[in-house]
């Protein structure tokens, strides 16, 4: 866990709104996992006054790479940066997915920008597990599959694949994965984690996702970001500290 | 030896420079060890402790303002039996002046969160919270109050020998009524200032965007709020003010000690970069060295104002 | 005819919109006039009138602070003859509800100044500010004793039967006792917030920036502060509240009425953007339209907070 | 006297910290007069939240310049924007110099920054009137002669010119100048516009300064800016409605 100022080494805009930052990082390449997160200062001024955190998208050698859409002020600052701008970075934070576990199949289950920590997840599972993505999203635009591996996709509106939420179009197929030994990934707003929770919970399947809060520190300082504990009622977890990745048993979504 | 003596002095406590970390916003000072070395500032201030462990508020507990940020954790803290058992440890490993600071729901349990903590030996002082929101008593809350935070500071200056700073609020109209009733009932410092009551709603869901509703208002939003609650204190009251409240930088920490401050706390600022503390010592000898201070204390009440 | 009702009543004070621009912040009209056509925003509030012309403090009278700035004006003004002869008849030419806001040192001016303008048929409404940091009696200022506030609302009630809005300071524990006290003596609205008290110092000179040392803290910063004041009144006080404090845009205005606000007023952005008050209005027509509102009164007091 | 939004067309690095942008503005330039200053928001956000003041430094055509240095956090960022970017205007604000009196020989004296409204000044009177400017700084590197005629330096090192200040540099030359019909135009750090009033005054020589002081809206809404008047103690001036120029005798300076 450090802080350091990395360069911005390419920008692109992978379609309407979705921006991908490419930083020469070697300090954070070499250690970070995915779905562990960066706490990022936008702005050296006082606004806006606190840090955005991100997933890291994808490592390639000594380069990192952000996803991203311009939410508010953080990000639209963020996407205003160029080439040669040095990001301020904190990181890198939190647990991370457990990629090496006993299963066979790895379901990836993304939502809109939860689409960001699955490239790594990606090329980091590559050869040794099998891949499959269910990607979702309100409409086409929304859908972002950059990084994936044999993906199905779903939007609200029919435009990109099936019709309906991502967890209805996992749900369709629900017979060919209980074919194979499968673990779920999943990152996307929390009502889908809690529909894709249910459906994990109700079909007996291993789940972990990527919980998303607000956040002040990101390390643990703060108290801000609680999640509730199924197994520990008197206290609360920290989305920072102790995620962002649970078990979906181990939290109340 | 450096040339600038760094050191301040809040009644007995002696502190080798005016750095403190503030409370809630460093926890127990393991995380923030791997950015600062706990060993180069002035002192560190727990996490409000209570007698029991506190779960704190549900989600969501902050939330960001123009220049400042919201914060209704609700206290959530560890208890002061855990505290002694499994923080204690970890920060005796340090030369640091550790100072503990106590919130309660009453009178009593300030008084005996003091008692059980007074005999741990890493403890150099106590802040007693009066100023927060979720603490009240008849209603009112105490630290609004003049007579509860008279009655408290009475109370648990019995309890301890060792110095007790009152951690002030600032949702009051003279603070100074305040310090002056802490400088009579034997208090040895007050902080200024805690978080100023505030809120903010989404508009979209017509809802707070805190669970609790309220938050307390931290950033540099607040800093000129807290510098003349300062400068207030210290120009009516004859006892040591610990300044808080928006230092973003080594010149916040040298306004804060024009106005009156003896040592100054960070707060927020450690959740933007938690390198800043140990920066900001490096940054206040330079400073001093340019400007031919030797001795950092001098600065403390050295406005100038033509009357 | 527009599809959205903006209006709102205030008491008996009716206004075309939610819209007011706020004493001290648009002299008296006649430059924010080249900006914003007056007769598009809600309401007009004159610069504070004393009964005698101030001349106000020395420079220097401003300071920015982090999303906010200080001023400490000292109630520059022209006195209440001097209004009458020379700047009302440039505001008779519009059509926009014009409320005087008034200072003074005593109850006696207040009824006084009230007196003499209440004759003016172009004054729809008087504000009394009750929280200038200038204005004290016993020490105390008025605005942060409940009992002042009470006798000024009581006795100004008596000189006038136009609207009484009094304009709440909030540097005090309770705003809510502040506006029972105007309920109960008939005042028919309060105005929150004035701003809050604070300072800033040049640490090279170790003075302040500021002559009068305090100034009064306003803009962005404020705005989670005005709106948790706008919220308790709401919650406890059945009174119109006029919220005010840190608005930039459209959407603070939502979220002022939201918690509580019949109508808001824009101060310190008119320095910035003099033309936001009028842009602020056609946005809030936009608004409306895309969330089906069609009478925008019915968003004060919409928040919506499980208990 | 409105906003507008002007695109930067040319920065340049005059000397150390000293910039001038160059903008095209036809609504400002067809209207402004030397002197007559600017109100400047640097961010759209609300950091720094007030508009800065700046002189008019020079117009051509249907451009405009300001000339500044790096003072704090607003001129910061203003140094940082580069061509194309947008400045958002209020002006043109405040009365300007008269220039058309009856004298004939205009006498320059500026102090560093102070020097920013006087390209436009020697541009109008071009021709008409003898220019004499004398211009000073601490050392040659605070010495601003852009765009000026017939200069004489002074220096606080005697890096540039003469060695002291501006003001003893013009004392120097008082027999010279009591030959002419002068009128002395003055802009500077307030300890200059003093020396240079008592100058004036002792000389009986006419003079017009161009004051500086703390502004939030620059067009007299919010009486940030009281200048004392030696004409009305009841009643301050406003810098910004009332000057920023004045008859150095109508001021207390
Ligand atoms: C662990 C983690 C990983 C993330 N990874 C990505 C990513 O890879 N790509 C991406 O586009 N986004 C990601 N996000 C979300 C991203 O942090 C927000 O979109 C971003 O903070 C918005 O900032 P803004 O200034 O644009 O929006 P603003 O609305 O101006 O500011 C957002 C503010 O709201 C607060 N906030 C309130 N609720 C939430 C919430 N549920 N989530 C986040 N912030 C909240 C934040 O603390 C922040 O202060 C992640 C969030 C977390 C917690
Ligand atoms: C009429 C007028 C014309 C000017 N013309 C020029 C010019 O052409 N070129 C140039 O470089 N500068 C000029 N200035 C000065 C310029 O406005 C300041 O340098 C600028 O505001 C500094 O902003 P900052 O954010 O960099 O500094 P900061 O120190 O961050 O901010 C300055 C702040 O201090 C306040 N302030 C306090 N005292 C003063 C004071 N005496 N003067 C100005 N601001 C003060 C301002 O209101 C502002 O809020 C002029 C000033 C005025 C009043
Ligand atoms: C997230 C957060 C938690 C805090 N918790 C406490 C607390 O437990 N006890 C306390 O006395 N003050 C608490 N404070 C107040 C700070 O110690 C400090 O007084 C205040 O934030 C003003 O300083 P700042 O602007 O530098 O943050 C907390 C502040 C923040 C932001
Ligand atoms: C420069 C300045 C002058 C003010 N003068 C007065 C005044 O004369 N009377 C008054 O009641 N309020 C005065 N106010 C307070 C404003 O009307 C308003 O209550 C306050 O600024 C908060 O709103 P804002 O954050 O939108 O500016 C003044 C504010 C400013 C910034
Ligand atoms: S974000 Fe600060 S503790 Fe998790
Ligand atoms: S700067 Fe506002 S009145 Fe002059």
């Amino acid at each position: 866990m450090f802080i350091i100022e990395s360069p911005i080494v390419e920008k692109k805009i992978l379609q309407d709104n979705v921006f991908l930052l490419k930083m020469h990082s070697p300090e954070i390449a070499s250690v970070i996992k995915p779905a562990q997160f960066l706490n990022i200062r936008v702005s050296s001024e006082s606004y806006p006054l606190l840090r955005r955190p991100f997933s890291v998208c994808d490592v390639e050698g000594e380069h990192i790479y952000l996803l991203f859409n311009i939410f508010g002020e953080g990000t639209r600052i963020l996407a205003g940066k160029s080439s040669g701008d040095l990001i301020d970075i904190l990181g890198p934070l939190g647990n991370g997915f457990n990629l090496n576990d006993d299963y066979e199949t790895a379901v990836i289950v993304a939502g809109g920008l939860g689409s960001a920590p699955f490239p790594f997840v990606t090329r980091e599972l590559n050869d040794n597990k099998e891949i499959i993505s269910f990607i979702g999203g309100r409409t086409s635009k929304d859908v972002i599959t950059y990084g994936m591996k044999n993906v199905f996709t779903a939007s609200d509106d029919g435009s990109s694949g099936f019709k309906g939420s991502v967890v209805e179009l996992l749900n369709s197929k629900i017979e060919e994965l209980q074919k194979k030994n499968i673990k779920v990934f999943g990152c996307g707003p929390t009502p889908m984690l809690k529909a894709l929770k249910e459906f994990c919970v109700k079909h007996n399947i291993v789940c972990e996702v990527s919980a998303e809060c607000a956040m002040a520190c990101g390390f643990g300082i703060c108290q801000g970001c609680p999640i509730e504990s199924t197994n520990n009622s008197e206290k609360y977890l920290l989305v920072c500290n102790d995620g962002p990745v649970f078990n979906v048993r181990d939290v109340v979504i | 030896m450096s040339k600038v003596d760094l050191s301040v002095k809040i009644g007995d406590l002696f502190l080798r420079n005016p750095i403190m970390l503030a409370s809630g916003t460093v926890g127990y000072g393991s995380e923030i060890s791997e950015f600062t070395d706990l060993n180069t500032i002035g002192g560190i201030v727990t996490k409000s402790l209570s007698l029991k462990p506190r779960k704190g508020n549900p989600p969501q507990r902050i939330a960001e303002t123009p220049a400042g940020m919201l914060n209704a954790i609700g206290l959530a803290n560890v208890g002061v039996e855990e505290f002694i058992k499994s923080k204690i440890p970890f920060l005796k490993k340090f030369d640091v002046p550790l100072i503990c600071n106590i919130a309660a729901s009453s009178v009593e349990e300030y008084v005996e969160c003091t008692k059980i903590l007074t005999s741990e030996e890493t403890i150099k002082a106590f802040e007693i919270n009066v100023s927060c929101p979720n603490v009240k008593e008849g209603g009112l809350q105490f630290g609004n109050d003049v007579k509860a935070v008279g009655k408290v500071t009475e109370k648990v200056r019995v309890a301890t020998s060792k110095p007790i700073i009152i951690k002030l609020s600032p949702n009051v109209s003279y603070i100074s009524e305040f310090a002056e009733v802490v400088k009579k009932e034997g208090g040895d410092a007050v902080s200024a200032i805690n978080t100023l009551v505030g809120t903010t709603f989404d508009i979209n869901t017509r809802k707070p965007k805190i669970f609790n509703i309220n938050g307390g208002l931290s950033g540099p939003a607040i800093k000129p709020i807290a510098l003349a609650k300062v400068l207030e204190i210290s120009r009516k009251v004859d006892i040591p003010v610990i300044g808080t409240g928006g230092i973003m930088n080594w010149k916040d920490v040298i306004e804060f000690m024009i106005v009156g401050s003896s040592a100054v706390q960070i707060g927020t600022l450690n959740f933007i970069d938690p390198t800043a503390p140990g920066k900001i010592v490096k940054e206040l000898v330079d400073y001093c060295l340019q400007k031919g201070i030797t001795k950092i204390s001098d600065l403390t009440s050295s406005y100038l104002i033509d009357e």
